[in-house]
Formats: C-alpha cells, sequence, structure tokens
C-alpha cells in the first residue's frame, strides 16, 4: 500500500550501472566470494584454517616423531633453541640444536637440562625417522623436518611427563580436536534442517510441538548435561567409538540452534513474494523448497554453523580436560591439557599449557571467518 | 441479497465470475489458540470480470482488495463463495473446488504481478532462469536452446534488452525489474493478469512508464487485468472498470468514466475529493476529509461499515447492512453502489464545480 | 538569486541577503562518502523562505531532497558532510549560517525543536517505542522553555489538542503503538510544532498514509499554518500534494534544482523538459482520457552521475556538444521562475 | 501481568517433565540397578548391609517394578525434597547442596557484576566510536574473550599466580576467617579472593556482552526517533542514554536470567581448575564414581535453575519494555 519509493532504487541501480558485466552475471557465490574477500581478517583466519587442516591431514608426515615413543631420559624436557650462529660465533645458515645433557639437582633432586654447547644437531627438511603409515596406507619413514641425526630428538615445544615429544602430539591432537566440531556441525547441521525444516514447512500443530522440544532442551544447562552423558560411555570403547558417541553428546545441543534458525528462515522466507510466485508458478513443494528455499538460507547457514564449529572444539577440549571425554591413549588437545592440571609440574614446565595457544588459535580463526561469512552470506541485504 | 445482481456484468463476456466471496481470518489469542476473533478481510464479494477488460480494484490498506485477489488464483484458499473461470465458450469452472494438478492448468491463464519488484524476483536467479521457469515446470519448451528463444522473445515483449539474460536481478533498477516480473507472468501466454500495487512502488516517471507498457501489452495480446491499487489517479487511467472496496465489501462498482464523475457512494466520494491533484487551480476547492481512521475489519461497526465517517449518515445506516444495487436503467452500462441513499443522493465527482456542504442533502 | 558568499566568510559575519528573508540557503553542497565512492546527493543548492510562505521540494528518490531538508537541520547521517555553501537562518534578531555551526553545539541545539522543527515520514518510528509520546514533548518544551513539569505538560495537551487528537488529556500518556496511523500522524505533528517554530520542515510526511490520512494531514498542515504562520518547506515526490499545499516549489534532479517558481507558473508553464516530462508522467484526476507520456529511462546511478546538465541521458531536447559539456546555469524566465536549461540560453560560451 | 507469569509457569511445566525424564535416564544409564551399584560401593567399603535396608531401598524406589512407576517413585520423592542419600559422601544429598550451593552462587553473583560493569560501559564506548582505534582494540579483546575458554584461562591464571606469588591456593577466604562469622572483615576478606575467579568465570561472558552491547546500539543509533530526537534539540549525552541504550540494553536485560545459569556452568570448570569449595567438584566427583543421585540431583538443580533464570528475564524484560507490556 505504501509508496516505497526509497533509497533501494537508487542504490540498486548504483550497483548496475558501475559495475561492468561481471558483477551483473555474478551469481550469488561469487557475490558471497567477493563480499567475504574484503574481510582481511576472515581471510587470515581461513589461510589459518587451511594450515592447521592440512597439518592434521598430514600428520604422519608433519610430526617428526612417532606420538606414543617415549623417551624417560627427557621426561619434562624443555624446547630447544634452534640455533643459527655456534658457540664460536659462526653463523650457519642451516639452523642447528644443541642435544640436552640431563642433570639432577642436588638438593632438590630435579631434573635440569643443560643444552651440550660441543655438539651440534643440524635440522633438515624431509629427514628420515620413526617409520608410519599415512592414513594406514603409505608407509613410509620421511617426515616434514626433524634432526638430520634419526637418533637425536628435536624438542620443538618441549616433552610430556614422560617424554613423548609434544608437539608431534600436539600435531596428532589435532586430528581429533579439529574433526570432532566438523563432524558434530553436521550431524547438528542434517538434525536441525530436518527438524527445523518440517517445523517451518508444516507449521501447526508439529511446529509447535517442536518448538516445546526445542525450548525445553535448551533450558538444559549444557556442561552438566555433556557430563553426565559421557560418563554413560564405558571406559574401555575403542577410541572410535567414544568419538562418535562424543560427538553424539555435543550434537545434542547443537542441532536446536541450528533447528531453530532455519525455522526462522524459512518462516521469513515463504513471506517472500518470489516464493509465493513459484508456488503460482506451479512448482512443487519439492522444487521450492530446493531452488527457492534452500539456496536463499544455505549461505546464512553455512556462515552459522562455522560459527557453530568452536562451540564443539571447546565441549570436547572441556571434557577431555576433566576427564570425562576421550581418555589416553586417544590424543587430543583435551586429553594433552589434562596433563597440564597439576600446578607444581606445570610451574616448572609450563610448556605443557601450549595446547591452549592452538585451541585458541583456531577458535579465533572460526570465529573470524563465521562472522566474514555471516556479513557475506547475504549479498543482497544492501539492496 | 446478491441473487439479485446475478446477471449484473452481463453475465456472457465474463471471463472471471466472483461470486459471494468470503475470506475471514480467526483472531486467536491465549495459550490454547482460542477463537477470540474473526478479522473479515473479504466479506462477501461478487463481480465480474469481463475478457478483454481492465478492472480495478481500488481501496485503502487493509480494505481487502489484496485477499480478493489473492482469493481469486488460490493464493489464499477462501473461506467461502466461488470463482468461475472460462475460456471462450467452454464450461465456466470453479477454481475454489479444484485440487492442486487442475489449479496448476488453470493458473497458467490467471497469472499475477506484485507489488513490490525486489521481493518478488528470486535474486539467485538469472533472468533466462526467473523467466523460463513457468515454462520449465510446464514442459513448454523441449531444449535449452528454444527456452533462450522465448525468454529472449519476451524480453523483447517486455522492451528489455535480450542480451541481458545472464544478469541477475540485481543488475536492474525497479522499473526494470518490474518489467522482469511482467515478462515472467506473460511466459505462458495467460489470458488475465492480475496486477497487484503493480506500479505502487515506483518513482512517477517510472510508474507512468510500466502503465503504459501495460496498456500496449493489453492491445497486443488482448490480455485481461484485474489491477488493483490505492492510488485513484492512476486508477483513472488503467482501468475501464472500478470497484471500489471498503472493509470487506465492494461498495460501489461502474465504468470509470461514469463512477469518477457521478459517484454513487459517500466514500468513492471522499476518497475522488482527498486525491491530490497536480494542478494548483484546484487548490483551494473544498474537500471532504473524512474523520477517524480506515474501518477495523477485526472489528467492524454494525450496519454500514462507512457509517461513522460518512457525513451523510442517518439511523438506517446503524441498523442495516447496504447490499449492492444497481442503479443504472437496463440497457446501460451497469453501476452499482452500496448505499442506502445511493438514488437519493447527489454526490460530487471530478470535476465538479461546487460541493455539497449541506449535511441534510439527503 | 545571483549572490555568491564563499564559504569563508563563516557563521560571524553572515547576513540575509534580503530583510525579509527567514532563511537562505546559497549553493548547498552536501555529499556523501562511502566505500563505493562519493555521492553528490545534493550539488549546489540555493533557494530562499520567506517567514510564513509554503515552500515546496519535489523530486523523485535519489534527487537530494531529504538531503536538503537533513542539511538545514545538520541531523546528516555521520558518512554525510556539507562540503559547500551557506544555509544563513534569521535568528532572533542576527543571522547564522547553520552550515558553519557545530551540528551537536549550543547553537545548533537552541535552533532545533525551537526555531526549525522537522516532521519525519514514518510516525511510528519517530517516536521512541518505550517512552510515551507525552514525555517526548515534554521533553522538548523543557528544552527550549524554562517552564514546571506541570506547564509544559499543560502545553503538550493543549497542542494535542490543537492537532485533533480525540482526547488529549489520555492520549499524552499513551505509547505510539496503541495510537491508530492517523492519531500517530496528528502526534507527530504535535511533537514538531510543541515550541511553535517559526519554520517546520515536513520531509515526505504523506506518503506512508492511505489517501483519506492524507487528506487529514494535509488540512491539518494548512489549519496550523494559518493558526501559527510558521513557515513550511514540504519535501515530497507527490506533485499533487505540492500543487495543493504550497506557495512556491523546486524541482530537483539528481542533486540539483532544475526549475523553480510560483507553483502556478512551474505546473502551468513548466520550462525545464524534466518538469515537463514529470507533470506529462502523472495521470490527472479529471474528465475524459488524458493521456501520460512517461520520461524515458531510468535516474542514473549516483555514483556514475552524467557530466554536464544531469537530465541529458534522458532529455528529449538533448543538445549535443552543449548539454553534456557544462551544467546549465539557472536562468530567470519570468518573475521569479528559474530554470537551469540551456534551451533558455547560457550557451553563448560554449562552441 | 499476572496471568502473564501465570502463563509462563505453566509452560514450564512440561520443561520440567523433560528436564526430570533426561534427569531419570542418567540415573538409569549405569548398567545394573543404582541400588545393586550402591551395594556394592558400600561393601566394597567392608560395610555390612543389612537385608532389610536393601529391601527397603528397592521398595522406595520401586526397583523390579515397571520403568514409568520407577521414574514416578522418583520424582515424587525428589518434588518431596528427598534427593537421595549419597554414596561416595556418605550423606543426604540434600545437605551436601546445601553446603556446596552458596560458594557457588556468590561467584556466579560477582561474575554477573563483573561482567555487566565492565561489559556495558565498553559496549557502549565501542559503539559510539565505531571504527576508532580504541573500537578495534575493544573488538579484538572482545573476539580472544569469547576464544578463550574459561578453564584454560583458570589454569593460565594458576599458573601465573604460582610464578609470582609461588602460591598456588586460591580459596573463598583466608584460612584464618575460614570459619569466622559473616560480616564486615569477612566480606573484605571474600572480596580479595572472589575477584580472580569471578573474573576468569566472567571473562567470555563480558566478551560476550560487549558483542551485542555494542551490535545492539549500532542497531538503535541510526533509527529514526533518534534523529527526531536530535531534531528537537535534545543534547548528545541523553541523546545517547534516554533512548537508544534504553531500547539497546533490553535485550541484554532479558539475558540476565540465562547468564546466570550459564555462569553457574562456566563456574563448574574454574572451579575445578581453581580447587574452590563450590558444587563443581562434587558435581565431578559424582559422575566419575556414579553417584547418580547426587549427580542427578545437582544437575535437575541446575536445570530449574536456568528454568528459573529465563522467567526472570522475561518478566524483567515486560518490565522495562512497554511493547512487551502492552501485549502480554
Amino acid at each position: 500500500m505504501t509508496q516505497t519509493a526509497d533509497v533501494r532504487t537508487v542504490q540498486t541501480e548504483a550497483v548496475a550501472e558501475q559495475a561492468d558485466e561481471r558483477v551483473l552475471v555474478a551469481s550469488q557465490w561469487q557475490l558471497v566470494r567477493w563480499r567475504f574477500l574484503q574481510h582481511k581478517l576472515a581471510v587470515i583466519s581461513l589461510i589459518v584454517l587451511g594450515l592447521f587442516y592440512s597439518v592434521a591431514i598430514f600428520a604422519e608426515f608433519v610430526a617428526p616423531y612417532d606420538p606414543t615413543e617415549f623417551r624417560e631420559e627427557l621426561t619434562l624436557a624443555p624446547p630447544h633453541k634452534i640455533r643459527f650462529v655456534d658457540p664460536e660465533g659462526n653463523f650457519h645458515l642451516r639452523p642447528f640444536v644443541h642435544p640436552f645433557e640431563k642433570t639432577l639437582d642436588e638438593v632438590t633432586y630435579a631434573a635440569i637440562f643443560i643444552e651440550d654447547e660441543t655438539v651440534m644437531q643440524p635440522l633438515g627438511l624431509f629427514v628420515k625417522g620413526d617409520p608410519y603409515k599415512l592414513w594406514g596406507l603409505f608407509e613410509s619413514d620421511i617426515h616434514l623436518f626433524g634432526l638430520q641425526d634419526p637418533d637425536a630428538r628435536l624438542s620443538l615445544l618441549g616433552q610430556d611427563t614422560v617424554g613423548r615429544d609434544l608437539f608431534t602430539r600436539i600435531v596428532y591432537g589435532s586430528r581429533i580436536s579439529l574433526t570432532i566440531g566438523l563432524v558434530g556441525v553436521a550431524m547438528s547441521f542434517f538434525l536441525g534442517i530436518l527438524i527445523g525444516g518440517l517445523s517451518g514447512y508444516l507449521g501447526g500443530t508439529v511446529d509447535m510441538v517442536i518448538q516445546r522440544i526445542i525450548e525445553s532442551l535448551r533450558a538444559l544447562p549444557t556442561l552438566p548435561l555433556w557430563m553426565a552423558l559421557s560418563i554413560a560411555l564405558p571406559h574401555d570403547w575403542p577410541v572410535v567409538r567414544t568419538y562418535f558417541f562424543i560427538v553424539i553428546i555435543l550434537s545434542t545441543v547443537g542441532w536446536t540452534s541450528i533447528a531453530r534458525v532455519v525455522r526462522g528462515r524459512f518462516f521469513a522466507l515463504r513471506e517472500e513474494d518470489f516464493v509465493g510466485a513459484a508456488e503460482l508458478d506451479g512448482a512443487s513443494n519439492l522444487r521450492v523448497i530446493f531452488r527457492y528455499l534452500l539456496p536463499s538460507f544455505m549461505s546464512y547457514i553455512i556462515a552459522r554453523l562455522t560459527l557453530a564449529i568452536p562451540q564443539m572444539i571447546l565441549g570436547e577440549t572441556a571434557l577431555s580436560f576433566i576427564g570425562l571425554g576421550l581418555q589416553p591413549p586417544a590424543i587430543s588437545w583435551g586429553v594433552l591439557l589434562n596433563d597440564a592440571q597439576a600446578i607444581r609440574v606445570l610451574a616448572l614446565s609450563p610448556w605443557l599449557l601450549l595446547p591452549t595457544a592452538f585451541v585458541v588459535v583456531s577458535i579465533l580463526a572460526f570465529n573470524f571467518v563465521g562472522d566474514g561469512l555471516r556479513d557475506a552470506s547475504d549479498p543482497y541485504s544492501h539492496v | 441479497m446478491t441473487d439479485a445482481i446475478q446477471p449484473a456484468g452481463r453475465g456472457d463476456r465474463a471471463i472471471i465470475s466472483v461470486r459471494n466471496l468470503v475470506k475471514y481470518f480467526p483472531i486467536e489469542s491465549g495459550l490454547l489458540r482460542r477463537q477470540v476473533g474473526l478479522v473479515k478481510a473479504v466479506d462477501d464479494v461478487s463481480f465480474d470480470l469481463n475478457d478483454g477488460e481492465t478492472l480495478a480494484l481500488v481501496g485503502e490498506s487493509g480494505c481487502g482488495k489484496t485477499t480478493t485477489s489473492h482469493c481469486i488464483i488460490q493464493a489464499q484458499r477462501p473461506t467461502a463463495g466461488e470463482v468461475h473461470f472460462r475460456i471462450g465458450d467452454t464450461r465456466p469452472v470453479d477454481l475454489t473446488k479444484m485440487e492442486k494438478a487442475d489449479l496448476k492448468k488453470a493458473r497458467r491463464n490467471i497469472r499475477m504481478i506484485y507489488q513490490d519488484p525486489y521481493s518478488s524476483l528470486n535474486p539467485r536467479m538469472t533472468l533466462l532462469q526467473i523467466i523460463g521457469e513457468p515454462l520449465k515446470i510446464h514442459g513448454q519448451v523441449k531444449s535449452q536452446d528454444e527456452l533462450r528463444a522465448r525468454v529472449s522473445d519476451l524480453l523483447r515483449l517486455v522492451r528489455l534488452d535480450p542480451s541481458t539474460l545472464n544478469r541477475y536481478p540485481h543488475a536492474f533498477s525497479g522499473g526494470q525489474r518490474q518489467r522482469i516480473a511482467i515478462a515472467r507472468a506473460l511466459s505462458l501466454s495467460p489470458k488475465v493478469v492480475i496486477a497487484d500495487e503493480a506500479v505502487s512502488a515506483l518513482d512517477v516517471s517510472v510508474q507512468a512508464q510500466i502503465l503504459n507498457l501495460l496498456k500496449e501489452l493489453q492491445r497486443e495480446l488482448g490480455l485481461t487485468y484485474l489491477f488493483v491499487a490505492h492510488n485513484l489517479a492512476v486508477v483513472k487511467y488503467e482501468a475501464d472498470r472500478v470497484a471500489v472496496m471498503y472493509a470487506g465489501k465492494i461498495v460501489e462498482i461502474g465504468e470509470t468514466e461514469e463512477l469518477y464523475t457521478c459517484p454513487k457512494h459517500p466514500y468513492t466520494e471522499a476518497l475522488i475529493s482527498a486525491a491530490p491533484n497536480p494542478d494548483p487551480d484546484t487548490k483551494n476547492r473544498p474537500r471532504i476529509v473524512l474523520t477517524g481512521d480506515v474501518a477495523d475489519p477485526g472489528n467492524l461497526p454494525g450496519g454500514c461499515s462507512f457509517h461513522p465517517r460518512c457525513r451523510y449518515a442517518e439511523d438506517l445506516c446503524k441498523q442495516e447492512t447496504p447490499p449492492l444495487m444497481e442503479l443504472s436503467a437496463a440497457g446501460e452500462p451497469s453501476h452499482q453502489s452500496a448505499c442506502h441513499f445511493a438514488d437519493r443522493l447527489s454526490l460530487a465527482g471530478i470535476g465538479a464545480a461546487e460541493l455539497t456542504t449541506d449535511r441534510d442533502a439527503a | 538569486m545571483t549572490i555568491e558568499s564563499p564559504r569563508e566568510t563563516g557563521a560571524a559575519v553572515a547576513s540575509l541577503p534580503s530583510d525579509d528573508l527567514l532563511l537562505s540557503v546559497r549553493n548547498l553542497r552536501t555529499h556523501f562518502f562511502s566505500r563505493e565512492g562519493v555521492v553528490k546527493a545534493v550539488d549546489g543548492v540555493t533557494f530562499d523562505v520567506k517567514p510564513g510562505e509554503i515552500l515546496g521540494i519535489a523530486g523523485e528518490s535519489g534527487c537530494g531532497k531529504s538531503v536538503t531538508s537533513q542539511s538545514i537541520l545538520r541531523i546528516l547521517p555521520k558518512n554525510g558532510k556539507i562540503v559547500d555553501g551557506q544555509i544563513l537562518f534569521r535568528y532572533g534578531d542576527q543571522t547564522v549560517d547553520l552550515a558553519a555551526e557545530d551540528p551537536d553545539g549550543r547553537v545548533m541545539r537552541d535552533i532545533r525543536g525551537q526555531e526549525i522543527a522537522m516532521i519525519f515520514q514514518e510516525p511510528m518510528t519517530a517516536f521512541s517505542p518505550v517512552h510515551t509520546i507525552g514525555n517526548q514533548i515534554i521533553e522538548t518544551i523543557r528544552i527550549h522553555q524554562q517552564v514546571t513539569k506541570e506547564e509544559a505538560h499543560d502545553q503538550a495537551v493543549e497542542m494535542l489538542r490543537r492537532v485533533g487528537m480525540p482526547n488529549p488529556a489520555r492520549n499524552i500518556d499513551e505509547f505510539t503503538f496503541n495510537l491508530s496511523g492517523g492519531m500517530r500522524q496528528r502526534a507527530m505533528v504535535a511533537l514538531s510544532l510543541a515550541c511553535q517554530p517559526k519554520l517546520l520542515i515536513a520531509d515526505e510526511p504523506t506518503t506512508a498514509v492511505d489517501v483519506t490520512i492524507q487528506a487529514q494531514m494535509l488540512e491539518l498542515l494548512r489549519d496550523i499554518q494559518a493558526d501559527l504562520g510558521m513557515a513550511i518547506i514540504m519535501i515530497t515526490h507527490d506533485l499533487g500534494v505540492i500543487a495543493e499545499l504550497t506557495d512556491r516549489v523546486m524541482i530537483m534532479y539528481l542533486g540539483k534544482e532544475v526549475e523553480a517558481g510560483t507553483v502556478e507558473n512551474v505546473f502551468h508553464r513548466p520550462q525545464h523538459p524534466y518538469t515537463r516530462g514529470l507533470l506529462s508522467s502523472i495521470p490527472k484526476m479529471e474528465p475524459g482520457r488524458v493521456e501520460i507520456e512517461p520520461i524515458e529511462g531510468s535516474v542514473p546511478s549516483p555514483y556514475a552521475m552524467p557530466s554536464g546538465c544531469k537530465f541529458h541521458t534522458r532529455c528529449t531536447e538533448f543538445m549535443a556538444g552543449v548539454c553534456e559539456k557544462r551544467d546549465p546555469p539557472l536562468i530567470e524566465v519570468a518573475g521569479g521562475h528559474e530554470v537551469s536549461c540551456f534551451l533558455y540560453g547560457g550557451r553563448e560560451d560554449l562552441e | 501481568m499476572l496471568i502473564y507469569i501465570f502463563r509462563r509457569l505453566l509452560v514450564m511445566i512440561p520443561v520440567m517433565i523433560l528436564i526430570s525424564v533426561i534427569g531419570f535416564i542418567i540415573i538409569q544409564a549405569p548398567p545394573g540397578d543404582f541400588v545393586s551399584s550402591y551395594i556394592a560401593g558400600l561393601e566394597a567399603q567392608g560395610d555390612i548391609i543389612e537385608p532389610e535396608l536393601i529391601d527397603s531401598l528397592r521398595a522406595r524406589y520401586g526397583l523390579g517394578e515397571p520403568v514409568y512407576v520407577q521414574y514416578w517413585k522418583w520424582v515424587s520423592n525428589f518434588v518431596e525434597g528427598d534427593l537421595g542419600y549419597s554414596m561416595v559422601y556418605r550423606e543426604p544429598v540434600v545437605d551436601i547442596i546445601a553446603q556446596r550451593l552458596p560458594s557457588s552462587f556468590t561467584i556466579s553473583l560477582f561474575s554477573l557484576v563483573l561482567v555487566f560493569a565492565i561489559g556495558i560501559p565498553i559496549g557502549v564506548f565501542s559503539a559510539t566510536k565505531q571504527y576508532s582505534l580504541a573500537d578495534y582494540t575493544f573488538t579484538l579483546v572482545g573476539f580472544l574473550g569469547v576464544a578463550t575458554p574459561n578453564f584454560l584461562l583458570a589454569l593460565v591464571g594458576l599458573w601465573l599466580l604460582f610464578v609470582w606469588t609461588g602460591n598456588a591456593s586460591i580459596g573463598l577466604y583466608s584460612p584464618e576467617m575460614q570459619n569466622a562469622p559473616f560480616g564486615p572483615a569477612k566480606f573484605l576478606d571474600l572480596l580479595s579472593h572472589i575477584w580472580l575467579p569471578a573474573l576468569i568465570v566472567g571473562t567470555a561472558g563480558t566478551a560476550e556482552l560487549i558483542r551485542t552491547m555494542r551490535a545492539n546500539l549500532l542497531d538503535e543509533l541510526p533509527k529514526q526517533y533518534v534523529t527526531v530526537a536530535r531534531a528537537r534539540g535534545v543534547k548528545p549525552t541523553k541523546l545517547l542514554y534516554k533512548y537508544p541504550l534504553r531500547i539497546a540494553i533490553n535485550p541484554v536485560i532479558s539475558t540476565v536470567g540465562w547468564l546466570l545459569p550459564v555462569l553457574v556452568e562456566g563456574e563448574v570448570l574454574v572451579s575445578l581448575v581453581l580447587g574452590l569449595p563450590t558444587i563443581a567438584p562434587v558435581l565431578l566427583r559424582s559422575l566419575l564414581q556414579q553417584d547418580m543421585f547426587l549427580a542427578t540431583s545437582i544437575i535437575m538443580i541446575l536445570g530449574i535453575l536456568t528454568l528459573v533464570g529465563t522467567l526472570l528475564s522475561d518478566i524483567l524484560l515486560a518490565i522495562v519494555d512497554p511493547r512487551i507490556r502492552g501485549s502480554v
């Protein structure tokens, strides 16, 4: 009824006239990509995440050692200083480390690690080391980097309480920690779209019942719920099975928010004239859903999903940290941090806190990427 | 009462006959969703849409004109009433009783253009996809090449450059988008087009382009328009006949020129008087300024819904709802009004030099 | 309107070109700066308002009419800036250049609401949704006048009564969402008139309402104007409203004035091809068939403004080698009737 | 208003039922019935169990009867305040919770105060100085705060505290104040201890609040009623706090209710790391040792708190916002 002769006209025409043919025929996803690329922090975060995930995928190759191999004599050894200048003051192009010499403090019997400056152990790329099977398929013993002497141990980020290489374990731990969010979100996504879509599409009583259920689930305190559910998992289960049940537990809460978003968007979109027009065109329900509704909120949903992943990563880390999630011998960042609970050990070996940095960086990166995606997800919002 | 007007539209030319159309929306409240009232959006509306004409539904917001148009195309299912649709000499079919598959076929011939050209085009589809969608759904094209050819033709029809068919709606201005919407509406070669406030959101200069385009297309393709609008001047220009709606009912219907110059309902008179005219000479003309707001269809006054704002209202108006009555003699074009005093009042239309200011004129 | 006052003259020495003017906007340029570029929303606009007169500013979307009004009150959005020009306003017995004032400074704040008030398009959003309408009217009165709460309350009730609210004593304590559309409009008029300003700017006050409410609104403005005698700047895209209400009119296109004069002159003897096109685009409420003739094309993008005369891309009188070369000057074709078009001169020095 | 509260209470009933069902499932989850594991636990500790006790326990919880009867019996007991008996602590569950819950609450309340005291001003500042250096800094800090899990923050905090002071015990009171009657001195002592846990528990909440506050205010500032107020000559400061802030803060007020349980939740992990005498270690221990009555009771109480919190926030919102008040 109202004459909305508004600014949109002006702005759209701005787009139309100023841009070349490329913009005029740009699809939704191209527009999303262009807008996302303008968000510098999000792009950097995306690169960081790409790096993290490549490391997780090629963990065996990237990690210099076997994650379970321990060297008692190196228990709680600190990180090496990577050097370019030798004690005589000569510069070396190839970085090297001095091996540790372990002595005991005469009073406290605490181990003291002193660098043996007489020995130089050079680092190398693609060095031979512990044999492994990449993805359980390809046998190899070439590692991305390490000390050239296969018997020596490079302590990049220090050693843990039983003398296992912390960097190696962080690399392996990223597999579980980084994927649990993806799998969990995939599951939430599936449930959320299904239930939220049903709720939105059918409406009426079904909608009301589903909404009440979702409200109830959201009223539950998340963490205690997770804790309670996870103790129901037998301790002697294999890692993979525990992993999947933890994912399911984490998704119990995750899907509700996705379902709400899907439902909300569904309702909003059904009001759009172009959806009504499609129905009058004679488009079937399925065609309306898959050709009109889903593409319209897919980008937005993906942005929301990206923002949900960090919650899952945090959930796993928290559960494993307090000993209710994954248990050793499984390796995840949470499990690694479980080691870091004893404050007296921590005081002397602060590097045990390093997995924290990885958790924070990956969560931060997901948040930035999600933010960038959310801003870019509706390229038509300004028109 | 409506039986009396059954042959009103001189039936044989009617392509769509709306009979006693009713659309109520329940007002629900509380936890248990008890129904506490009814919004009588459309309340017993009957009229004929004749082949090749432009009939305008005009009225203020909430008068039910849009709901009426939606109930005709069955975008909303009416609460009661019939909508007969007939092509040529075939037997009329009642759209309100149709199943989905039959409706799909019928809707090839009745198409719709929306008010907001931003919301009515899917921003994620190219022109080819948007305009070609109905063709594909109804299996009217065999190959992608044929589709391109048909869409190109349609773009030419609405005076757009066919080379733009790979562009997305964001590449077009409001007026151009409305042309695209028209092309989509025409893609299945329909008989009837319902234009729901199709020019209201456009700037004046562009609005004029679209108004003329619609007229040209009507001449070229022999279309029938149901033109829903609130702007009386636009309606005056575009329509052959006009139906004025107030609070869910048609209060007056007749040929445009006749209705504008000799209105037979006080509401029509007030609307005409209120419409601003871009002529400074009429600046000091006496005007009828209605008091209060448009009647709330969820809480209608008794009797004639217009009586609280009507300067001619009498006690009868508060008690009895006036039926829509034929005013013209047999053989003359039909002119109907729903006012108890339609034949007694002398109301001022456009061009009227004097306005009866005397309340007791009736 | 040939007075050229350079920007640097500043507020202190500014003076109105004529004693009988209330407001004089000289060569106003307001630009918007965004990532996509600069939008010259208002690009050299000059007009005067006399006390008690009703001036209309008309044009299609994007012509800069609303930005002009926001510039006068200095309530532009953050990315909008007055880059040139003067807005001279008679304030008591002195003249201030509003364009040179600090937008949030004392002078500007005193003028707003007290001297110049504004009516907005959307009455629903003009009031804070969590405060009563009375709260906001009383606040305005108490900002500008040394009165007690009770006095302000009484004044507010009186103003609500004056604009035709059915039950002012009760309406004053209501929230906007409880009022009907027509009553909201009236409440908004009461809010802007709370301090009986000398100049009222009405920015599309009748656009979002039904025609019968629009008629009420226009009648109210006419009555109030006759009653209080303030000047009104009526900003609208609806030439019908302009014709019904105003004394003089300025037509704008893409940030520029194309034609100005008395309503009778502009509507009966339009000179600029754009004005003519606009008038012939509007269907008329007259007996018999009256054809309409649209303007071809659409309004260009504000980011890609045409060179020379902004209208040359759509003009039927386009003269190659002239219109796209330079801005046409304002030419007075009759008493107070001015047009910005080369058809009426100004191309002598162009080859 | 009363009708509104009543209606909200009515809506809570099915949610309560759902929570209780989940609680019951948790009791049922471990293999075997809980009386058997209870007995096994007691026997392992060398206690002799009288058969009468076993029978009375079985009768009380309806073991051997259909699941819904068991559920009903458990729920009735719960409603009557009989939360069961803790095997691990060898005390009635009610007593344990009564001892521990107040300190959990204290920490959460302090966090709440800190969250609002820090979050709102910074959020407002950030919004009014949008795109300034300070805004960017706070935004980044906000992101960091959201990204850093509370318990890791606690861990790092604890480590720093230990490195600097050589002391890693925090507690809520100094040892000498532990048993002192509550008074100003004890309160000051509490303040000197509680700030660290409260700060850590509140970090994520504060960061979130900064972001919400900033976004809400940025949404409100360009609205027409602000421009109108400006056009009426309202002062810039008042232009900020009387209108947009008032409205931007509404959703924040409505979050008070659910923030509380979130803080209780955050407090769980932080308390574990910092070794605070709150409900958290009890919950963890009860879960790890399958002390099901205790665990379920704590979860149920947290769930009910969440519900009450949501209700409170809705009522608060209805009070501060006339639009909602009008529609309820």
